[in-house]
């Protein structure tokens, strides 16, 4: 009995992700199990975040809808991702050895910012 | 597959006998490496309860703390749950989890 | 006036009734009380008109919102007329209160209080008649 | 002083739950009514929020994640959901209420229209949490709203009969010309006030917002130990000035114009300025303390970077949810809407914000995989879960009791 053992639904799914800096990069909205070719039991491959891999828990048909077009748009096969290889510790949050900037979530977060909030004069300043 | 689509599914053994609904799966680090994180986690049992509702209100047979008196009613009303172990799936990708045992040969794993 | 529709029998037009007057009287009561305060110069002038303009806009609030329910009898003709006619009194004396306090004539103020005392009375004795 | 300063984040928390708009005009209506009859219920929503906001500072403190985060954690997504957006609807009202609240008081100092402030009050709460670092605005709004002391220097100016008043307080008696559900209502009202979900979502959050760690926990404890029991004396005050002075006359408290009265009686002008300076201060801190909750509670729900830790630039979705109910609550005022009505609304929301709030706290207060060695002991727990029932208690009569006495009546 090697390794350390977890509940997948507990320890993973709606936890926070943090990045190597602990910078807040979405919540784990879902976990992807591959079933290995030998038929072998499945293993946690890849973690799933974002509005898209939420939606499809609450409401499937309108996830899956609006992950086909953040498919389309983004031309990437799994937009909303995270491989597994990049964590780097799973306790009461999951840390993960990317930037935050790398996330999936990062995309509509910079849009903001972008977009919206850096029109405003001291966006980017520290408040005093 | 998506953990989502497994969690709260109806769990059949191989009469079709309904046992509750899956809860969890346990996973072990035993699996291929993967990139800087190591052996990845692998599926090694999972956990049948009575009712799917009562993980939706916080109240998840053995991870359950707070106050004994609901963690007492926690464990009461999961006292029929079941840990099978994952090999005991047939396959799992259809509306239910099909086992490939009966209920009655099902011996309650830690 | 728009009509809120008859209160069906007697009972709920006098209890409304007596919650308007209850109501009414508060504000009366309210008034009488920042004359007091403005006498011993113990409230600013700002502080003094928007407490007697919320007393005026309340008392006669409460007079509209009565003065829609249609009485369903000749009785509650008799009572609605006779607490009308005090609530058209209130009104009157609050509305001027008010400007007295916006136009600052602080003087002026005092000459409100024994009609409103007489009026505050006199809501109360209906009160009682009906409760 | 440092000791003092350091428990301005519960001053502050205690002020949304006691002294916000709803509650300068309910402390005081209620006094007006019941005289001193509904103190039981400032009382019990004072030891349910320690209670709560005593284990949700701890959890920030030892495990850095703040409430909302952790109740999507423990409840999932969807009855997190249901929780986020009655929360959310509360925080909302609130906000609207309170920037109301802000414009009522200054129109108390000028007389000017209430509805003329209320874009200024608007564009003063949003670049307050735009700009002003978390530690001074909690420093500044905690202790200006202490002026709000000067109505229990009132009390004592006015030399009340205080056996009467404590006989009051102990019999709590219903009046015979108040009818049992409006008792209940306002006690209700009173209670559900004092433990709204957004103090535990503020003081949670303001716990990370100041890094807190292991090492805090003595200031996290005087933090709840001093502010809220402040926010409830100041309830408790406005309670006996009116029961003092306008349960005699028989007036009943609607606006706030009637609240400065006592104070007017015992202390003159120069009470009524601080008093309507303390007015100004916890209006504003409330609306403050709302508008920041909005913001967590979306942004923890799903993840996204949240609070003053890092320019706005950095976290600008909660920034974008705080503007956006900031903006859109002062259009819905300038519609006319009555800003101490709409508090007695969100009542119905925080019904079922209540327990999906504090269940889940209670819960992860006792996880060591949170809490390490600082899990609950026998006495949190116990106190956690008679409280739980309350506040449940409370939360399934609050509707039926504001449709039987139509809201209060």
């Amino acid at each position: 009995m090697s390794g350390r053992i977890i509940d997948a639904g507990y320890h993973l799914l709606d936890r926070q992700i943090i990045d190597f800096d602990s910078k807040l990069g979405g919540k784990v909205d879902d976990v992807e199990l591959t079933f290995p070719q030998d038929g072998s039991a499945p293993y946690i491959s890849d973690l799933y975040t974002g509005t898209g891999a939420y939606l499809s828990r609450i409401a499937p048909r309108l996830g899956r809808w609006l992950e086909s077009i953040a498919k389309r748009l983004l031309q990437e096969e799994k937009p909303n991702v995270v491989w597994f290889g990049t964590v780097q510790r799973v306790q009461s949050d999951i840390e993960v050895s990317v930037s935050v900037n790398d996330l999936p979530t990062h995309r509509v977060e910079q849009w903001t910012a972008q977009n919206i909030i850096s029109h405003i004069p001291g966006a980017s300043s520290a408040s005093e | 597959m998506r953990l989502s689509e497994l969690i709260h599914k109806p769990v059949v053994d191989v009469n079709g006998v309904k046992l509750g609904f899956l809860q969890d799966v346990r996973m072990q680090q035993d699996g291929p490496i993967l990139g800087t994180w190591g052996a990845a986690f692998r599926a090694s049992s999972l956990l049948i309860v009575p009712h799917k509702w009562l993980s939706q209100l916080g109240w998840e047979a053995e991870h359950t703390c707070g106050p004994w008196v609901i963690r007492a009613l926690t464990s009461l009303l999961n006292r029929k749950a079941l840990r099978v172990p994952w090999t005991a799936v047939a396959n799992c990708d259809g509306p239910t989890v099909q086992l490939n045992i009966a209920q009655a040969d099902i011996k309650n794993v830690e | 006036m728009v009509h809120a529709g008859p209160a069906r029998t007697l009972g709920p037009y006098q209890s409304k009734a007596d919650r308007t007057a209850e109501t009414v009287d508060s504000y009366v009561q309210t008034a009488l009380l920042s004359i007091e305060l403005a006498d011993n110069t113990r409230v600013n002038l700002n502080t003094l008109s928007v407490q007697l303009d919320d007393a005026a806009t309340g008392a006669s609030g409460a007079h509209n919102s009565f003065d829609t329910v249609e009485p369903p009898s000749e009785i509650a003709d008799q009572l609605q007329e006779q607490l009308d006619r005090l609530l058209s009194q209130v009104d009157g004396q609050l509305s001027a209160l008010a400007t007295d306090a916006h136009r600052h004539h602080i003087s002026e103020l005092a000459q409100h209080r024994q009609p409103l005392q007489d009026l505050s009375q006199q809501i109360k004795q209906l009160e009682n008649q009906l409760s | 002083m440092k000791k003092v300063l350091s428990t301005t984040l519960g001053i502050l928390t205690a002020v949304g739950g006691f002294v916000d708009i709803g509650d300068l005009v309910a402390s005081s209506a209620t006094g007006a009514r019941f005289g001193m009859a509904l103190a039981w219920a400032v009382i019990l929503g004072l030891i349910g929020i320690v209670v709560f906001a005593d284990m949700a500072g701890r959890v920030a403190a030892l495990s850095h994640r703040a409430v909302f985060d952790l109740i999507r954690e423990r409840l999932g997504p969807r009855v997190g959901l249901a929780n986020l957006l009655a929360s959310t609807f509360v925080n909302f009202l609130t906000l609207m209420a309170e920037i109301g609240g802000i414009a009522l008081a200054i129109e108390l100092a000028t007389s000017v229209n209430y509805l003329l402030w209320i874009p200024l009050c608007a564009l003063a709460i949003w670049l307050i949490v735009w700009r002003v670092k978390f530690e001074t605005m909690e420093r500044v709004f905690g202790l200006a709203g202490l002026a709000l002391l000067i109505s229990v220097l009132a009390v004592f100016q006015l030399h009340p009969d205080w056996n009467h008043l404590t006989s009051q307080a102990i019999h709590a008696a219903k009046p015979h010309s108040e009818s049992w559900p409006s008792y209940w209502y306002w006690a209700i009202s009173l209670f559900a006030s004092a433990v709204t979900p957004y103090e535990v979502f503020f003081f949670s959050s303001g716990g990370i917002e100041e890094h807190w760690t292991k090492e805090d926990l003595s200031e996290e404890q005087a933090n709840v130990f001093v502010g809220f029991p402040i926010g409830a004396l100041l309830a408790l005050a406005l309670m006996a000035l009116t029961a003092i002075v306008l349960m005699p006359l028989q007036i009943q408290v609607d606006h706030l114009s009637q609240v400065t009265q006592p104070v007017s009686l015992a202390l003159g002008k120069l009470g009524i300025a601080a008093l309507i300076f303390g007015f100004v201060a916890c209006t504003a801190g409330a609306a403050l303390e709302a508008a920041f909750s909005s913001g967590y509670a979306v942004a923890q729900y799903f993840g996204w970077p949240w609070g003053k830790l890092q320019p706005p630039r950095q976290a600008p979705r909660f920034h974008l949810v705080v503007m956006v109910a900031t903006f859109l609550g002062m259009a819905l005022l300038l519609t006319g809407i009555d800003p101490i009505k709409v508090t007695e609304y969100s009542l119905i929301f925080s019904a079922a914000a209540l327990p999906l709030t504090y269940l889940p706290i209670l819960m992860i207060a006792s996880d060591p995989e949170y809490m390490h060695e600082q899990v609950n002991g026998r006495i949190r727990n116990f106190m956690g879960t008679v409280f739980l029932f309350i506040v449940s208690l409370a939360a399934v009569a609050a509707i039926p009791l504001m449709i039987l006495t139509k809201g209060g009546a």
